[in-house]
């Protein structure tokens, strides 16, 4: 991190052979948070681009190291806050994986309806994010609009909009609402009805084409080595849904394909999120209606313990490959907590993403990387 | 790729390896001093594991451990790798230019365990700020200001 | 019939009863410099509250509503906010330059309201070579921007400067090029005499296709050349958060935020006149009756009708496009609309001499 | 061809403007479609899910009574010590000494809202109340006493 005298010094001093170093963010309109990139420029061209994390830094991993199992999960709500119900379910699962605690089918379904509307809700903020982050401002109200009927029905079965912790080692906090059903199919049918203005304002928009495609080409072999996962490294092609390759809870069952895209630019990147939208939606319409009655909570020590040992879950949230890895030494706190987040890992391809591009490629690349700070610093 | 033929191929390169089956993947327990080359190695066919998807540290208070969490995007096989470093000097080849995504997750357990990569292009904190005493998520780190006790 | 003719004529009649013609001018002046003043701060005011009511209607939003019956005075009290906020000028910013900077802007957009036919026969200056002057005049804005982004010393509001630099003289050409088809059809450069050109119908339907492209080719130069989205890249909010205004606060950023809406209506007002016939009202060939309606609705209201028209136009564009990349801009104007304004321009040259138009 | 491809570059990409252009034209035309929430204005008919987790609340009776035995599981739950469970000695009606609750100091500042502290109390003396209006101009107003002043224990509850 650099101190305060060099973050001065370096805003007003030019680079050697008249390179431009200009410090975005941490508080800039396209960072999304608090990330801090050092952008050295060649007049419009990015020559080198360097992350400074921490500003968000909680330190979360030593923080989860003195809570108990049942409180820890709740910390990661805070982590990846657009998807906080999929990081609970990794906690959850990697508890219920550890004690072997069956889990009622019951809580299965809702817990896999739940996690695909936040994955469309993360995906609608992030159209509207990337649209303003190109320079379209509505398109975020529109993507607000439907995104406000998932929190609605969050709100109505969870008690919380955004940080939702609804999920419990065991199955779930308590039973999803009456309502459930009919307002997760009401919004099915707005989804439906409206998910073609995208394509109207935004995808099939000559000026959003000509911003997008051929911008930040992540190939193949570069994802896979960045470690990039989720919709950006499937759009390089990479088959690397967690859903897919190791599946939890009902996902086995339903029938989704996995979206992939070979271009590799941003372009390619949009698209995977939008097909992805609507393969959450063919998910959520097979589940909706034969959620079996049961238990919503399978039968838990009131004091959990997980042996010693070392377990590792692997979850697919918005933004990728989530994944929990606690070593246990048989106390009722871990012993060593590690967060993978996606977006540490998808972060350090920005650089190589962006080289020899123009600043506003940076914008349009950084907004399809789809960085959550607090995700990243943990 | 079954279990059994990962474990005669790294045989083969590192003789030394100790393996345990009884988590979820296979884990192997190398010295610090090869991991190096079997990194290379495992990256090539047959293994191919050229996905390093964890990487991270461990603490346990005599002992510092490396794990790196490997699984390869064509067989879809996953082994664990763990190398012991000494807590008073640790020391440990950089893997960066094999998986690049283990330049910035080293910088991280670098500026939290205090590990050094030996050859790691740009070894500098990440997360902390450059004046930062003291490796946090080690065990025996105390922050009388900052941390409560609850 | 309400009429601003009516006025004009009565206070000068007056000012010469009562005084020599000197000290006559001399009041005419102070009251052209007051009326033009207050015509600002208006505008501003009104413009600012369009641009919010606008985009909130686009965006299913209510926009501003809590200040006054609609909220018709939120501008009035942002105003007010900015005026009593702090003028901070940067340490090692080039001081002189950097106040001076929003006065440039400021005074360029007051020069072009002079040949402005705002109704029938009211107009601060009849000059012979209007449309040159606007030309002229409108080009000279940059330097107001280039001043501010360079006075700055800050790296953001540099590039802001430069991408609007690079702009501006690009779109110059094609804007220049869309007025000149006018000129052509009309033969004169004086803005009256464009006007009178179109009382028997709007160039815009008199002149068949190439006015039509030549219109929307004024359009979107202007759009470039005031800085709007979707070539908003001098303050492209996401890119260099405010471009060459990032510095400013206060009342010398409201002065710069003055002075895109006054340019707005300006290059709206003069695309008005050039092709939609001013404050000509609207005639259909021999509709007696309807032309006589027509007729009876006062000619500023005309003028502004349209003037807002062409306003809303550019405030829909905002709203609705993405920003284009700085590469792309140059690209667009350099391959696509310099080479088509061109051959219209020759195709409007033909048209002319052989006299097809109505 | 090179002029075909360029005509039907500029074509196709105002086709695609337009069609934007109709869309946020649409919604210029149509009020009905806004879909603003008038905040202030609308409290009295503002309705929020019944199971919206805004505050722990201890529900009291009409006797000023409680449920609360101060057995400090929520204390316990609690992850990030918002709740701190203050108990007394008390003899109840058999003059067998017993604890009970002195105050139940609840931390709204500290509090993430995970419900676990409602989900460990065994004799549901602690609920969560939907009340999002939190914000007050002294931060020490934030620490609340859930149980009130002079209430004690409902009969029956052990």
């Amino acid at each position: 991190m650099y101190n305060q005298t060099e973050i001065i010094k370096d805003t007003t001093e030019l680079g050697p052979e008249g390179e431009l170093v200009v410090n975005m963010g941490p508080q800039h309109p396209a960072t999304h948070g608090v990330l801090h990139l050092v952008v050295t420029l060649n007049g419009e061209t990015i020559k080198k681009i360097e992350p400074h994390l921490g500003y968000i830094h909680r330190s979360i991993e030593k923080m989860c190291e003195s809570l108990t199992y049942r409180q820890f999960i709740y910390v990661t709500s805070r982590m990846d806050y657009l998807s906080s119900h999929i990081n609970n379910t990794a906690c959850a699962l990697l508890v219920e994986k550890g004690m072997q605690i069956e889990v009622p089918e019951r809580a299965q379904y809702v817990r896999t309806i739940l996690n695909e509307l936040t994955r469309i809700a993360s995906h609608e903020l992030w159209i509207g994010a990337m649209a303003m982050d190109l320079g379209a401002f509505t398109p975020f109200f529109y993507a607000f609009r439907e995104r406000e009927m998932i929190t609605d029905i969050m709100e109505d079965t969870c008690g919380a909009r955004l940080t939702m912790n609804y999920i419990v080692p065991g199955g779930l906090m308590y039973d999803i609402h009456p309502d459930f059903q009919n307002k997760v199919k009401a919004f099915i049918k707005q989804f439906k009805e409206k998910v073609t203005e995208y394509e109207d304002l935004v995808t099939n928009n000559v000026i959003f084409q000509s911003r997008t495609k051929g911008v930040g080409i992540l190939s193949a072999e570069d994802a896979i080595s960045f470690g990039c996962t989720g919709p950006v490294a499937r759009a390089s092609g990479v088959s690397c849904d967690i859903r897919k390759i190791a599946p939890y809870d009902v996902y086995a069952k339903v029938e989704f394909d996995e979206v992939i895209e070979t271009a590799g630019d941003s372009f390619a990147r949009y698209m995977v999120r939008i097909k992805e939208m609507n393969q959450s939606i063919r998910i959520i319409e097979q589940l909706i209606d034969t959620i079996p009655e049961g238990d919503f909570v399978g039968k838990t020590k009131n004091v959990l313990k997980l042996p010693k040992g070392e377990f590792y879950q692997r979850v697919e949230t918005a933004r990728g490959d989530f994944g929990v890895y606690i070593v246990s030494e048989g106390g009722t706190t871990p012993y060593r907590i590690k967060f993978r987040s996606p977006g540490f890992s998808n972060l350090s391809a920005l650089s190589h993403m962006a080289e020899g591009s123009k600043i506003g490629d940076l914008m349009a690349t950084m907004g399809t990387l789809d960085l959550v700070i607090p995700d990243i610093d943990r | 790729m079954t279990n059994e033929e990962i474990k005669v191929y790294i045989s083969s390169h590192a003789p030394s390896v100790s393996y345990d089956e009884t988590g979820e993947w296979l884990n192997l327990t190398i010295e610090a001093a090869e991991w190096k080359d079997l990194a290379l190695a495992i990256t090539r066919s047959p293994l191919k594991m050229d996905y390093l998807f964890c990487l991270t540290c461990l603490d346990w208070k005599t002992h510092l451990t490396m794990v790196y969490h490997l699984t390869s995007t064509t067989y879809r096989h996953n082994i664990v790798v763990k190398a012991n470093l000494i807590l008073d000097k640790p020391q440990i080849e950089t893997v960066s230019e094999i998986w690049r995504t283990a330049e910035f997750h080293e910088r991280e357990v670098f500026e939290m365990f205090g590990v050094h990569f030996l050859n790691h292009p740009d070894l500098r904190k990440l997360i902390l700020e450059e004046d930062f005493k003291g490796f946090p998520l080690r065990k025996d780190f105390e922050d009388p200001i900052n941390m409560i006790k609850l | 019939m309400f009429s601003l003719e009516g006025i004009t004529t009565a206070t000068q009649d007056w000012l010469l009863i009562k005084f020599n013609p000197t000290i006559a001018l001399a009041i005419e002046c102070v009251i052209v410099i007051l009326l033009s003043i207050s015509l600002f701060a208006l505008l501003g005011l009104v413009l600012v509250l369009m641009e919010r009511k606008v985009a909130a209607r686009i965006q299913i939003r209510l926009g501003p509503n809590r200040v006054g019956p609609g909220g018709i005075f939120q501008t009035a009290a942002d105003t007010l906010k900015l005026v009593m906020k702090e003028g901070l000028t940067p340490d090692t910013a080039d001081k002189f330059l950097f106040n001076l900077a929003p006065f440039v802007v400021m005074m360029v957009a007051m020069l072009l309201l002079a040949p402005i036919a705002f109704a029938k026969n009211f107009q601060i200056w009849d000059i012979n070579i209007g449309v040159l002057y606007i030309s002229a005049i409108s080009s000279l804005s940059v330097i107001g921007i280039l001043m501010a982004g360079w006075a700055s010393n800050n790296k953001y509001s540099l590039l802001g400067a430069m991408r609007s630099g690079a702009q501006i003289v690009s779109y110059e050409l094609s804007a220049g090029f869309a007025v000149l088809t006018i000129v052509v059809l009309t033969g004169s450069l004086q803005i009256s005499e464009i006007v009178a050109a179109q009382e028997n119908g709007w160039w815009l339907f008199k002149g068949h296709i190439p006015v039509i492209i030549a219109f929307v080719l004024y359009i979107i130069a202007v759009t470039a050349e005031t800085n709007r989205a979707p070539f908003d890249l001098a303050e492209a909010e996401s890119e260099l958060t405010a471009g060459f205004h990032t510095e400013y606060s206060g009342m010398k950023f409201a002065l710069f935020f003055l002075a895109e809406y006054i340019n707005i209506f300006i290059v709206c007002a003069i695309g008005a006149t050039l092709f939609l016939g001013g404050w000509m009202p609207f005639h259909m060939g021999n509709w007696e009756s309807f032309n006589h309606i027509m007729d009876y609705i006062p000619s500023s209201i005309w003028f502004m009708g349209k003037t807002f028209f062409l306003i809303f136009l550019i405030m829909w564009f905002r709203w609705t496009f993405p920003r284009l990349r700085v590469d792309q801009l140059l690209n667009l104007e350099w391959k696509y609309l310099l080479p088509i304004s061109l051959f219209n321009l020759l195709l409007v040259t033909i048209i002319a001499i052989m006299g097809w138009h109505f | 061809m090179f002029l075909k491809d360029y005509i039907y570059d500029v074509y196709n990409g105002v086709r695609s403007l337009l069609k934007g252009m109709r869309k946020t034209g649409y919604y210029f035309t149509h009020s009905k479609e806004i879909i603003t929430e008038q905040y202030p204005d609308n409290r009295a008919t503002l309705k929020l899910a019944d199971r919206f987790k805004g505050e722990v609340i201890m529900p009291h009776d009409d006797n000023n009574e409680h449920a609360c035995t101060g057995c400090t599981a929520c204390e316990i739950a609690c992850p990030n010590g918002t709740i701190k469970v203050v108990t007394k000695s008390e003899f109840n009606a058999e003059g067998k000494k017993k604890k009970a609750v002195d105050a139940l100091v609840y931390r709204l500042e500290l509090c993430t809202m995970c419900n676990l502290c409602v989900v460990a109390c065994p004799s549901d003396a602690i609920k969560m109340a939907p009340n999002f209006e939190h914000s007050v101009f002294d931060r020490t107003k934030l620490t609340k006493i859930l149980n009130k002043p002079g209430s004690k224990i409902r009969e029956g509850i052990e």
